[in-house]
């Protein structure tokens, strides 16, 4: 059963459809899968719902979804520096459903695990909260989050054995595991693919039953939004 | 005199005990990091899915693929551990940060706080502010006293949209602390900037507290 | 004639696919692996938190922190992978294993599933029964088609305690297959072990069942 | 601040009492905290609640504790080859709660992750859901299932370092990985603690943020269950 594709075109086709559900995985620019987003700009996929911690800048991720009008509604946690995005939501035509960062982080993960709903904290007595069950456990509130469970999973790792099994780098995993296992089918890009037998078994971070398809998108350029340094201390 | 950016970081960094595992939000409370007192040692948590944040990287050594909460370059210590968003936030929720240092738009004397958004304004979205003060054991709230305008930020009950009910530990403002013991208790004012007295903080608070 | 345990092990591994990540119990199910058809490849996975095991190790090479769910020494492949319980079965749960294979006491005609406890006899529990059968994909019993005192195991309804509720989409016995191709259609007799026929199955067969 | 103590007795020093609930990892007797065992053993703590896949056998693993009567209740998915455990559980001296294996590691893994309840498809329709809430999403039942979080997690990793990451090795990470994030405090015993900077951060297991204090175990006789083995092919 070979999973790498040719390229990303080749890796998503017969799988993409108008109106479908995509988990992306990535925070920031960081460890977003750059390569399938441009596949599904180019196939012109429309009215998707994407689940995904950021909606990208402008003319980077998912704002060149955005950019083409491809997206009915982002499921997010935090969509700053995009003015794209601001115009189309102000003007009312995108949806967005507003989620805290770790419950989005654990609807997925949810999701992935076979679990239709959990009770949290996070939110409680907040606009998060409205419309959603209250419970109480042993005298505190919480409120019940659905689990996501998407048609579509897009993320990008750092190295994949042939089998399919990830190892992710630094802080780029971050909703890449989760996001992975929350779909139907999960599409992974990676900068290498390396023979069975190269990762460390104990060292593996998305166990390739969850990686249908993958492509090797490298070389990467990798932006930084915000580039932060200190300077080296010279001795006098 | 009221106190500097700098000044209330330093009073937040009071609060580290040797080995807390701590959360430092965006603008003043990233200053904390800063000041953390001689023989105390904390491990730096990053909601992105991180344990052992490092100083910025020298220029030139910025990886695109080690980024804090804030999105900028930093880099790793030799205790530094990586981990998934979901990992990062059932560390959160669960309530295995000790102390997490937060700006906020307005606290109520309740500990209800609010800094995610503003009815009319382009709203931005909460990121992981929700989830860290629903489940770190102590919040600690960076703020200055008043708005621009002059107003309270300290105040009877919250007018913006919360990002948590009833779940500040403590207040530092750049002229007063405020604590208290509890979430059933009131606040208790428990230390002035240089020369600000009771009746001072009392004329800038609408908020009810102890003395 | 009815099948042997090696023989409707192999009937078992007819329904594997290429690609296929697969959980075998124990007994006759662990058989199934001697059977993989030629030019399928499947990935075998161990509930306690392994994909892709490998044969028993040789003498002198078992290591005592390789095992699988059977608490059997086992071995690795090139391909393995480790992880938590919790993540096994967040795997199991979230219908990523393609296909169980399982022995039973009993299997009702509406699919329902007993072989984990027997009232009155000491109770060992369910360990990953209940698991598996709620969440993968596929559920394939494989069991003698009648008990030793020679009561039929498939009929119209469980009387011991159930495992799982309408999860069997097929069953292989000593005699007979029977499979259904969803949770709302009746089980189908699709095959007959050599000089069995439809009226033998039927004499000794309680559920009901179509041709 | 040290985490590690001397021996098993120094590292649980303050956190016993009798009634106590504890999360214990380990499968079967494969990666059990033999020496943290061994030291509430020697304390004598009655009454324990103890979470844990299994119960050991006679007088190995948590079959040391059955044997001195210190378990008043144990929350387990399979309790086989232990005759004091069956002596005791049929003479009504010991309470049991059966839990699905993978519901109990959901129940540990929420439970640390600050998730009171959650809803799973295991165990609908059968004697797990008796007593449980069901909640139908689009379509399917399912139950409500409580988080576990104990006041103490007793644990065995492979290697940490001195801050407490752990690395587990093989099959032996099992449960330890979810129980030591289920209670007030997690204990872990180790085969060796390196310096910190020995271990891959990409590859820790389980944050130093749940290790509270640890000690180095080894040398391990680690015991085997079922010893099964192939015989070499001799070329003929």
């Amino acid at each position: 059963m070979k999973k790498l594709y040719p390229d990303a075109a080749a890796a998503l086709e017969g799988l993409l459809f108008d109106g479908m559900h995509v988990c992306a995985g990535g925070f920031g620019l960081c460890g977003i899968p750059e390569r399938l987003i441009d596949a599904i700009r180019d196939a012109g996929t429309k009215d998707l719902t994407i689940a995904s911690n950021n909606a990208g800048i402008d003319g980077e991720g998912l704002g060149k979804l955005l950019r083409t009008r491809q997206v009915k509604k982002m499921i997010a946690s935090y969509v700053g520096e995009n003015k794209e995005f601001e115009r189309q939501y102000l003007a009312g035509e995108l949806e967005v459903e507003f989620c805290p960062q770790g419950t989005l982080a654990e609807r997925c993960r949810a999701g992935g695990a076979g679990i239709p709903g959990f009770y949290t904290k996070t939110g409680v007595g907040t606009q998060v909260a409205e419309g959603k069950e209250v419970k109480n456990f042993d005298g505190q509130d919480y409120i019940l989050e659905r689990g996501i469970f998407a048609d579509l999973a897009i993320v990008k790792a750092w190295k994949a054995d042939e089998s399919g099994n990830l190892i992710f780098r630094k802080t780029a995993r971050n909703f890449n595991q989760p996001m992975a296992t929350a779909a139907k089918i999960c599409v992974a890009e990676v900068e290498e693919v390396v023979p069975v037998g190269s990762l460390d078994p104990d060292g593996i971070h998305l166990p390739g039953v969850y990686v249908k398809r993958m492509i090797i998108g490298a070389p990467y350029d990798k932006k930084i939004e915000f580039r932060t340094v200190r300077q080296k201390e010279v001795a006098a | 005199m009221s106190w500097t950016r700098d000044e209330m970081a330093a009073r937040a960094a009071r609060e580290l005990q040797d080995g807390f595992y701590v959360n430092l939000g965006i603008g003043i409370p990233t200053l904390v990091a800063n000041h953390i007192p001689e023989g105390v040692e904390v491990t730096l948590q990053s909601e992105n899915g991180m344990l052992g944040i490092g100083p910025f990287p020298f220029e030139g050594e910025e990886d695109a693929d080690l980024i804090n909460a804030g999105k900028q370059t930093i880099s790793e210590l030799p205790n530094t551990a990586y981990f998934s968003s979901a990992d990062s936030f059932a560390m959160i929720r669960g309530g295995h940060i000790d102390l997490t240092v937060l700006g906020a738009m307005e606290v109520a004397e309740n500990g209800d706080i609010a800094n995610w958004m503003i009815p009319g304004k382009m709203i931005k979205g909460m990121g992981g502010a929700m989830d860290l003060v629903a489940g770190v054991k102590k919040i600690i709230v960076v703020m200055e006293h008043s708005s621009k305008n002059g107003d309270p930020k300290f105040i009877p009950a919250c007018t913006l949209p919360l990002t948590g009910k009833n779940v500040v530990d403590m207040i530092i403002t750049d002229i007063a602390v405020f604590q208290r013991p509890d979430h059933d208790s009131p606040f208790k004012l428990i230390e002035m900037a240089p020369g600000i007295t009771a009746e001072d903080v009392k004329a800038r608070t609408t908020a009810h507290y102890i003395l």
